[in-house]
């Protein structure tokens, strides 16, 4: 699937991640859209907010439910130029989470400024 | 305006796909342009011509059908979803060596950079799903 | 620049409306749609809630969804405005971007 | 599709329901499920309980999203010899609903009640 | 003890159909025995032979047909879902005039009635959902 | 005459288990599965429900989907037992009926 765009305008993308990984199939959609939309060359971001922060936890083993384990895949992006991984400092804290339980590096920000965060982009996708 | 939708739900289960057809409806009866809607996920099942809803019920995938046909919407149903769900043209018949095709009228299976493109081309992206 | 954010699911049975309601600026603008719209007739036990929220949002709920639902005779919660789908659009447009809280 | 059971088991089936009408067909498809089953002669109760006190909600009225009104078939369940139908008190109130909101007859239940009325049942569907 | 399942959601969007195998291998393994699988809903959606998964995913619908051929499980999609969603047999297709059939071996399209009857004979009916 | 109850969603985004929390007998037992898993983690802010849920309530957790979610080597809120799918078709067959809220 190789995908070209050569229009020439940048738009801010940003996807919002609000849910636990494998209790449904978004969180791994979200991902695969993030990696295809790369070679659009646009401005990306990745928020995870509320349960989304669980898609980043260290350790997720889905042997047992014969599952694809997604979450190495969040270590590709760097190579993709997708940098821009923000974590809502509050969603950790409601779940007992801190930033060392992550897979990868983030910017953590407090809840007043997520708003801050989404009024800045052009097109918001959400999973 | 250039609107463009993105439908995350399949038909009957969710109000998603009935949703969006309103909308889509409205913005072409307001004048706007509905350049494409991207079906994504189990969306993708809104494109199946197989189905056969009870008579005093809506069609859902024939009045997508029509919309195509009548403004000229594009109707994108996302290829690994497809693969997943099993909804099958001409293409992946042959490359999945399957024995149906059930891709109704007017939609056409493509890839996930179609929904890009219309993030970047349209001026609004309008997501439903559940 | 702001932002459109709509909620589809009723706040008894996702937490989705408060968890918009506590991230959204001031200016942006909520749409209820769908199962969302229960809380927008009076005398809920979320009506609290909505009310203080429409002190800095403007909040906006789909009558068709109303109807449908058997409250488009009740009275709304103080600060909803009723809109249809083309209304809906008009939103769309008026707006920078949409958010839906999925 | 007719059906017929001879197998002389009497059960007590409970179907409950929880959700709004029409965001999901789960409500529809609870009382498409009643109604077959009442074939069978068992033993049937109806529970609303949560945001499924919806459905009995009188003046619905589906035209404007070319839904069928499922909701007259409330009425008809009389005929098929469902007549326990139980609301809970507490999901009334916290909706601002009375019980003359309602379509139909019902038994206003406390939530107190419903774990006993649950654990008399054989079979639970949960819609 | 003779053990039913309610499926009601489709493969791959939600755990619902997964947790719902993985619950049936379980209850064979500890000696009771699993009767019927009613898939109602966009369950019915577990029963297509059209899915083409990624090579190195699950195959939701193989692994359901495998039970059945295996193990005598009976996987039942409930007609009216079906005609909803697009899922067709011989009988369907004749009905309803499609051109296509794409139920998958091992499963059988039937009534409502089925998932009555499942309550009825087993010790326990045990519903995966969303 | 005991009632398995499963719920399948995270607290913070359903209230299922709120929900089946306030309706259910004393003796009754509640199994978490899928993402309603992540509350069973000690240190989250519905661990308090959760304890005062252990007084009267016997308290399960799916281990697989535990794994799934990075959250097997955590310890629990006081009170839970992790049980495989094995241990799963267990509590299915020691209650006399099941009860999945949805």
């Amino acid at each position: 699937m190789e995908e070209e765009y050569a229009g020439g305008v940048e738009k801010k993308f940003i996807y919002i991640n609000r849910r636990a990984p494998h209790g449904t199939v978004y969180p791994l959609e979200s991902l695969e859209t993030v990696l295809i939309g790369a070679a659009f060359d646009q401005d990306v971001s990745m928020l995870f907010i509320d349960d989304g922060v669980y898609q980043l936890k260290k350790d997720q083993s889905t042997e047992s439910i014969e599952f694809k384990n997604f979450a190495k895949a969040f270590r590709a992006l760097e190579m993709y130029d997708v940098e821009k991984l923000f974590v809502e400092a509050e969603s950790l804290q409601e779940r007992g989470l801190v930033e060392d339980d992550l897979l990868v590096d983030v910017e953590v920000i407090a809840r007043a400024k997520v708003s801050e965060l989404i009024d800045q982009q052009d097109v918001v996708l959400s999973f | 305006m250039k609107i463009s939708i993105l439908v995350n739900e399949g038909p009957y289960q969710h109000q998603a796909s009935d949703s969006a057809y309103q909308f889509c409806v409205a913005a072409i009866d307001s004048g706007h342009e509905v350049s494409r809607v991207f079906f994504y996920h189990d969306g993708v099942n809104n494109g199946t011509n197989l189905t056969t809803p009870p008579q005093d019920d809506r069609h859902i995938q024939k009045r997508w059908s029509a919309l195509a046909e009548s403004n000229g919407v594009d109707l994108v149903l996302c290829v690994a979803a497809c693969q997943r769900r099993g909804i099958v043209d001409e293409g992946e018949r042959d490359r999945n060596k399957k024995d149906a095709i059930n891709v109704a009228d007017g939609f056409r299976i493509s890839g996930l950079g179609q929904l890009i493109e219309a993030g970047i081309e349209s001026d609004r992206l309008v997501t439903f799903g559940d | 620049m702001s932002t459109l954010n709509i909620v589809n699911k009723s706040p008894f049975e996702k937490r989705t409306l408060d968890q918009c309601l506590s991230r959204i600026a001031a200016g942006d603008a909520v749409l209820l749609i769908e199962d969302a719209v229960v809380v927008a007739a009076a005398g809920t036990s979320y009506e609290t809630e909505l009310k203080s929220a429409s002190a800095s949002h403007k909040l906006y709920v789909l009558s068709p969804d109303l109807e449908a639902r058997g409250l488009a005779e009740r009275s709304l919660v103080d600060g909803f405005s009723c809109v249809d789908y083309k209304g809906f659009v008009a939103l769309v447009t008026e707006h920078d971007r949409v958010h839906s809280w999925l």
